[in-house]
């Protein structure tokens, strides 16, 4: 008997669980491409990994305005066809409120004829500069522009009196939108280009690139690309003795790089998000609270060290739920929120969106770091690294 | 304009990749010439030599040696198994049928590495240290040393088994003539099976003594396993010296090319060639006659 | 010969009638997609299926049209029907010069061969930055436009497109139904007695060649006129493999197996959605099945299950003679 | 010792061989002769399992042969010397010799056994000794046809079957071939199968003959009698014209 | 009609043909006859450009046409089938005849995609033109089966129906009545006979002596590479050498 009643009630929870399921509002649909497969995904991975966290941890909170936030992720394998589809099926078919992402350059700029026709505000997580250099109505990004991650690494040579450089950059987009930046602002910071040398994303030695590069009369050599090719580079520098300081870009900025170079990477430079340096940051620094709890978060729940492009995927989903939260909930609401966003504390960086801007961050969002003991470590400039410390 | 230790340091560069291309180059060449294969996962066995060395040193913690050994014995455990069930299983199957059933074992084994062991780099430590040594104006590091030595003595290990061992000749007889083979005993399937092991084996030991140098990864198997393919062709698909030359060709070429050219199209540079020697020398650079397989 | 136009015509009908059961949306974008890639599978088709030559490259010329229209008209203004012309006649051109050498290797050597091609001009794609815009791409690429209607929506495209993957179909039917294309199939089953019978087998193979190449800068400019951004990564080897998959999917020789190759391909991401990472396994055993069960592909698979599958419920294991 | 039973094989659609028996005894030569395209090879080839009859049995040492591979018959200890020799010629001439003990070498037995035996093919032919390290491709045709044989016999086998040995060679190289298989017989008692075109020069040493008429036996007798058979004649050279043999 | 002077072929270190001369008659049916690694095959291999010979040459009506690719051959008017039978097998019967007609139109690729009506209108004429040949040849029925599922005997009327399609001057055939049985060789020989009516010059390897001795009006025997004899069918039989190449030395 006993046994009947208990059966009965606890249907009876479960039925009334349901309704007010049914009950509570639609959840939002928000809408991310990444990707998580294919030779990009040291990107879109951590990327999904972070946003997935990220609307977990909303809807646990109760959701926005009483609405959760439901995230669909497309895996656009850095191909930018099946980019394409992916939008399409997220504004058409899905009808999501924004899309978050995609990963890459190439990507983004396949995607944004549709957002713009369609009018579904999109934050990409690339960083190249085309995507809002012109600023496109329905399109921001969080990643930090490669031109303000250039500003700081020739404002650092300057310091260090350094004029002629040799440039090793990768040839897929993140090194050749380096590249066009490397070259496009020597000129006004007085830097020379000795040598401009490029390699594959999967090339397996650059001592060649690295001969040539010697016998030029560069002083500095800045790489640009993305694991491993940094690593094989700080490696056969290394081998081939060159002393030369080796910068490299925020590209590599995680403890995997130096996990992967091993004692080669001592005494590299490289200009980086707050992130990897959270820690060392003073208790002041307004970035660092937001900073620590992804760091946390993101080693409590994926068991690794929650990087840099993780941190692009943080900053546009909070910045979604942000223009959630102040009221918005059709796409255009949405856009108009985000382009009014001011002072958000990211982990890029401090964003303020303004409709002439949809980058939002100055080069500021970037310290130089370099690595000692096998850890990143701040560097604490008079001049240039300083200059970020104090201005805030 | 470039200097002779600059020369001499691409040479040298470019001779330890070549060496490797001419290990992978000589595993397809024995499958091919077993079996007229192009096996398209030749370079999944590197990836799996490098990726399960990492495996067994950090996961299972065996020391360096013992590492090596299991990772080389799995990796031909896989070859053998794909052997079994995706190539023996095919009778009288078109070349292109079998290119494309590599093709797919090749994206199959990538999937599964990259399922079990994720998408990151890993890193292998030397053999014996990162410490440059001097050659002239130029610099290699031991674990260059390790591979000239292990790529030196695996080919006169092939050359052994190829022309001293019983085995081994039945091999060679069988590619030449399977069914002459039959009529003295030899079990040509079985050979297929062997040489399925060998070129895995093969493979998986490039795969593992690159690795220190240019860490590894679940993808890594793609370039290496085409620059291999170019170096076999250019060798005439021979699964000797020819390919040892195909291999340091190509190796050094790049290596020129990417020092004394343009770094952006070194790869291009390297399938240039490829393709002049085709249209030039379809046969291969150092195979004499006429006896192109069809 | 009239059964090939009646199909022909069927297949037309569904092809125009399908957007009014497509509510819009997505699946519409996606049916665009499959128009360009049965544009390439049934020129891969061409080449592989009747004449018998590999081709690991192809999406060298599809890229090759693409960035033609791509650059001509995003870079130097031309009018998008020109830039088309010209990306087609560059190509025609070129596979004709090319396919002289390349066409007189025969099995690996000629997969090796175009993949190298293929690489080579994927090389030239990323570095030629100033002209292609390297990795990260060309945008700003217009829509086609007759007079002042512009090519601009999914609907738009899909009759555009589907209006040029109909014309291929009907010229590869066309084709294969003649003497060139019996000939084509005779140095496929036997290129001996093809030559004996006066086939200029090298000659035909280049025609074809072209043919093929042509067919696959077409649909790279309406690729590159559609989406209006192209970058090197959908023109490299991995999308050569795909079009060599969906060409072996659909069916060897089939123009029609082909058109399903190409769609089941272009919707298999969709339905592999469920296996998240997982479809990166599932495509590769796929491939591994298909090649060993389906040598036929799907077009002549289906049928010959389907009959097995009979035999067995009649006659308890009957043999089916293939 | 060997007994073929009513055996079919079909190439494709061909019907090659049509209830064909056939027996040997120990230590027999036995000719097998009939014209080009009469289906002799096919008789080898169905006995070596090379091409596995339709129908009908192979009994070799009263044990059926039945359906197992090439390789399993060798080991049985039956030989083929293949038509048109089928020496691997990119190896050297002794490599091609010790391949015809592969299946010795897996087994158990000892090395210098096999060694004794490369030896006394060497002394069977001492132009292979003078050759051994040549590549067996540049050979002559009279030397291949030796080597094949020497392969062949590299196995110990019971019993060898002989496609053709002296096609393509000169008279006097014929000559020595035969003298050769005389002496195996002799000397080692080794019974042999031989398909010859080359009729007279078979029958001359042969036991007992059978003549295959497309795909049928039509005639099974003593070797000296068939020698003087003009059946034989009609069997090489047409039916109608058996009258301008009569001499 | 065809002749080949002093024609020498070596693989290797064999010396397949040493030395041949020949010169066929036109409109005769001649055999080529001789015990297995006579050099028969080579010898047709060389004359219809399958391989080049080492030395020598070979000439058609006068002009000289050796190591000329089959395709060229082809268009001057000469043919062959092969001992293996070469069909196009998944392909009909009367489509594997259309492809004999490929020298005698001239579509082009364009033409025949954009179906021209130049190219309609031959369609249609190499379309009658190989089945009034697959009549000729008495496959008229047949034309719609696939010609992988003919058995072999049809297969073989089948090459030749294909080959005459070319209206060749000279056909050469590669031991036509292999794998026939004796009923289909009588066909095939009053197929030849009807050939040669036409007025189209034969030449033949064969080994059915009955057949070869019946139908042939000349015969060539070749000996280990060799010429051996010429003659005609009773010459040859009467021939001792050639009674000894082919029955071994007494």
């Amino acid at each position: 008997m006993g046994k009947i009643i208990f059966k009965t009630l606890s249907v009876l929870c479960l039925m009334l669980a349901m309704a007010s399921v049914t009950v509570a509002a639609e959840p939002i649909k928000v809408g991310a491409l990444f990707s998580v497969t294919g030779p990009a995904s040291f990107l879109g991975e951590p990327e999904r990994n972070t946003a997935v966290m990220v609307v977990d941890k909303i809807n646990k909170a109760g959701g926005i305005k009483g609405r959760k936030v439901s995230l669909i992720v497309y895996d656009t394998q850095g191909d930018a066809t099946k980019a394409v589809q992916a939008a399409t099926r997220l504004i058409k078919d899905d009808k999501v409120v924004a899309i978050i992402g995609p990963s890459t350059t190439g990507d983004t700029m396949a995607v944004i004829p549709i957002v713009e026709k369609e009018g579904i505000p999109m934050i990409s997580c690339a960083a190249g500069i085309k995507i809002t250099d012109p600023a496109k109505k329905w399109v921001f990004k969080t990643a930090q522009n490669d031109n303000l991650a250039v500003q700081r690494i020739y404002e650092y040579l300057k310091t260090q009196g350094i004029k002629r450089v040799a440039l090793l950059t990768v040839s897929d987009s993140f090194g050749s939108s380096g590249r066009e930046q490397l070259k496009g602002l020597a000129k006004s910071y007085g830097v020379d280009i000795a040598a401009d040398e490029t390699y594959g994303p999967k090339d397996t030695d650059m001592t060649a690139q690295l001969t040539k590069i010697r016998g030029s009369e560069a002083k500095a050599i800045i790489c640009w690309g993305t694991n491993p090719g940094p690593a094989i580079v700080a490696r056969n520098v290394k081998q081939l003795g060159i002393t030369l300081p080796l910068i490299m870009s925020h590209g590599v900025s995680s403890k995997k790089f130096i996990e992967l170079a091993g004692d080669a990477s001592a005494g590299i430079i490289i200009p980086s998000g707050h992130v990897i340096v959270a820690d060392q940051l003073p208790g002041s620094d307004p970035q660092k609270k937001a900073l620590m709890s992804y760091v946390k978060e993101y080693q409590a729940r994926y068991k690794a060290e929650g990087d840099h492009f993780g941190g692009h995927a943080w900053d546009a989903m909070t910045l979604v739920k942000m223009a959630l939260e102040r009221g918005a909930a059709t796409p255009a609401a949405i856009r108009a929120q985000l382009e009014k966003t001011r002072n958000y504390n990211g982990i890029g960086g401090i964003f303020n969106f303004s409709p002439t801007d949809h980058a939002g961050l100055t080069k500021d969002a970037f310290v130089m770091v370099t690595i000692k003991n096998g850890d990143w470590v701040l560097i604490k400039d008079k001049k240039a690294g300083g200059k970020a410390g104090a201005k805030k | 304009m470039a200097s002779s230790d600059q020369i001499l340091q691409y040479c040298l560069s470019g001779l330890s990749t070549g060496a490797i291309y001419a290990l992978i180059g000589i595993g397809f060449a024995i499958i091919y010439n077993s079996t007229g294969i192009i096996n398209f996962a030749q370079g999944e066995f590197v990836m799996l030599g490098g990726m399960l060395t990492v495996f067994f040193l950090s996961v299972a913690v065996l020391p360096l040696p013992a590492a090596v050994t299991a990772a080389v014995l799995v990796a031909t455990l896989v070859g053998v198994i794909f052997e079994r069930l995706a190539i023996r299983p095919l009778k009288d199957a078109q070349p292109i049928t079998l290119i494309i059933i590599t093709i797919g074992g090749s994206i199959l084994i990538r999937g599964i590495v990259m399922l079990v062991w994720g998408k990151d780099t890993h890193a292998l430590p030397a053999f014996s240290g990162n410490e440059p040594l001097f050659v002239g104006g130029a610099t290699i590091l031991p674990q260059h040393l390790w591979i000239f030595v292990i790529t030196v003595l695996i080919i006169a290990a092939n050359r052994l088994y190829f022309h001293h061992s019983i085995s081994g000749k039945a091999m060679r007889a069988c590619s030449y003539n399977a069914r002459a083979s039959r009529l003295v005993g030899i079990d040509v399937k079985r050979m297929v099976l062997f040489s399925f092991a060998i070129s895995a084996a093969m493979g998986s030991m490039a795969g593992i003594i690159i690795a220190p140098l240019t860490m590894t990864s679940y993808d890594v198997g793609v370039m290496l396993g085409l620059k291999g393919f170019c170096a076999a062709i250019i060798g005439g698909m021979s699964s000797g010296i020819g390919t040892v030359f195909g291999g340091l060709i190509v190796g050094v070429l790049e290596s020129l090319g990417a020092g004394l050219v343009s770094s952006g199209y070194k790869d291009a540079i390297a399938f240039f060639i490829l393709l002049i020697i085709l249209f030039l020398r379809p046969q291969g650079l150092f195979r004499k006659g006429e006896t192109e397989r069809v | 010969m009239k059964r090939e136009l009646l199909k022909f015509l069927l297949f037309a009908i569904v092809v125009s009638v399908v957007p009014a059961f497509v509510s819009g949306g997505y699946l519409l974008n996606v049916l665009v997609f499959v128009g360009i890639f049965t544009m390439l599978a049934v020129a891969l088709n061409l080449l592989l299926g009747f004449a018998g030559q590999i081709s690991l490259g192809q999406a060298a010329f599809y890229g090759l049209g693409a960035y033609m229209s791509g650059v001509l008209t995003a870079s130097h203004g031309m009018n998008p029907w020109v830039a088309m012309l010209i990306g087609a006649g560059a190509v025609g051109l070129l596979t004709f010069v090319l396919g002289f050498p390349i066409l007189r290797l025969k099995g690996h050597s000629l997969a090796m061969a175009t993949l190298g091609l293929g690489i080579i001009v994927y090389i030239f794609f990323n570095e030629t930055v100033d002209v292609t815009g390297g990795p990260s791409g060309l945008s700003g690429i217009p829509n086609l436009t007759v007079g002042s209607f512009v090519f601009d929506s999914d609907l738009k495209n899909y009759y555009l497109i589907w209006g040029f993957a109909l014309l291929a179909i009907l010229l590869a039917v066309n084709l294969t139904n003649s003497r060139i294309g019996r000939a084509l199939k005779a140095i496929h089953q036997s290129e001996v007695a093809a030559r004996v019978l006066g086939v200029d087998v090298h000659l035909l193979k280049v025609e074809i060649f072209t043919i093929s190449g042509v067919l696959s800068a077409i649909a790279g400019s309406l690729y590159a006129h559609t989406v209006m951004f192209i970058s090197p990564t959908s023109f490299g080897f991995n999308v050569s493999i795909e079009l060599l998959t969906m060409v072996i999917i659909g069916g060897l020789g089939s123009i029609y197996g082909s058109v399903l190759g190409a769609a089941l391909l272009t919707l298999l991401p969709e339905l592999l959605r469920t296996f998240q990472d997982y479809d990166i396994i599932v495509y590769g055993l796929l491939l591994i099945l298909m090649t060993m069960f389906m040598p036929g592909g799907l077009v002549r698979g289906i049928p010959d299950a389907a009959v097995a599958l009979y035999g067995k419920l009649k006659g308890g294991g009957a043999d089916v003679e293939r | 010792m060997l007994r073929v039973k009513n055996i079919n094989t079909y190439y494709g659609k061909v019907h090659a061989l049509k209830n064909v028996s056939l027996h040997l005894n120990r230590g027999e030569i036995v000719a097998l002769i009939g014209a080009n395209g009469a289906g002799k090879t096919t008789v080898l080839n169905s006995i070596s399992a090379l091409t596995p009859p339709a129908s009908g049995e192979v009994l070799f040492e009263n044990e059926p042969l039945g359906v197992m591979g090439a390789d399993k018959v060798v080991r049985l200890g039956i030989s083929q010397v293949p038509e048109g020799r089928q020496i691997f010629k990119p190896l050297s001439v002794e490599d091609n010799l010790e391949l015809g003990a592969y299946l010795r070498y897996r087994g158990r037995e000892g090395k210098d056994a096999i060694r004794k035996d490369l030896e006394g093919i060497y002394e069977l032919f001492p132009r292979l000794l003078e050759r051994k390290r040549q590549i067996a491709g540049t050979l002559s045709g009279g030397e291949q046809q030796m080597l094949a044989i020497g392969r062949a016999l590299m196995a110990r086998p019971k019993l060898m079957l002989l496609d053709e040995p002296s096609m393509g060679l000169a008279p006097l190289v014929v000559q020595e071939i035969f003298r050769v298989i005389e002496t195996l017989r002799a000397e080692q008692g080794t019974t042999i199968l031989l398909v010859e075109q080359n009729a007279k020069a078979a029958l001359k040493i042969a036991d007992r003959g059978y003549v295959l008429e497309t795909g049928k036996i039509i005639l099974e007798e003593k070797a000296t009698e068939l020698l003087n058979n003009r059946e034989v004649q009609r069997a090489y050279l047409g039916k109608d014209k058996k009258e301008i043999w009569e001499r | 009609m065809l002749r080949g002077e002093a024609i020498t072929r070596t693989f290797g270190g064999i010396t397949a043909l040493d030395d041949v001369s020949f010169s066929f008659a036109a409109g005769k049916i001649t055999g080529i006859i001789g015990p297995n690694g006579a050099g028969k095959t080579t010898l047709f291999n060389i004359i219809t450009g399958i391989y080049a010979p080492t030395e020598g040459k070979v000439f058609l009506e006068g002009k000289d046409i050796t190591g000329l690719a089959p395709e060229k051959l082809a268009r001057m008017g000469m043919v062959r089938t092969f001992q293996g039978i070469e069909l196009f097998p998944q392909m009909t019967v009367l489509e594997n005849v259309m492809v004999g007609r490929h020298t005698k139109s001239k579509s082009g690729i364009i033409a025949s995609a954009f179906k021209l009506p130049g190219h309609i209108r031959e369609e249609k004429n190499i379309r009658e033109k190989a089945l009034s040949w697959l009549q000729f040849a008495g496959l008229g029925d047949l034309a719609d089966q696939e010609a992988g599922s003919l058995p072999f005997g049809r297969g073989r009327i089948l090459e030749i129906a294909r080959a005459l399609a070319l209206e060749p001057r000279i056909i050469f055939m590669d031991e036509p009545a292999a794998g026939l049985n004796s009923r289909e060789t009588r066909e095939l020989a009053g197929l030849i006979r009807k050939i040669s009516e036409l007025g189209i010059t034969i030449a033949l390897v064969e080994h059915d002596m009955e057949l070869v001795m019946d139908i042939c009006e000349e015969i060539m025997v070749l000996n280990l590479g060799r010429k051996l004899a010429w003659g005609t069918p009773r010459e040859i039989q009467e021939n001792r050498e050639v009674v000894m190449a082919y029955l071994g030395e007494g």
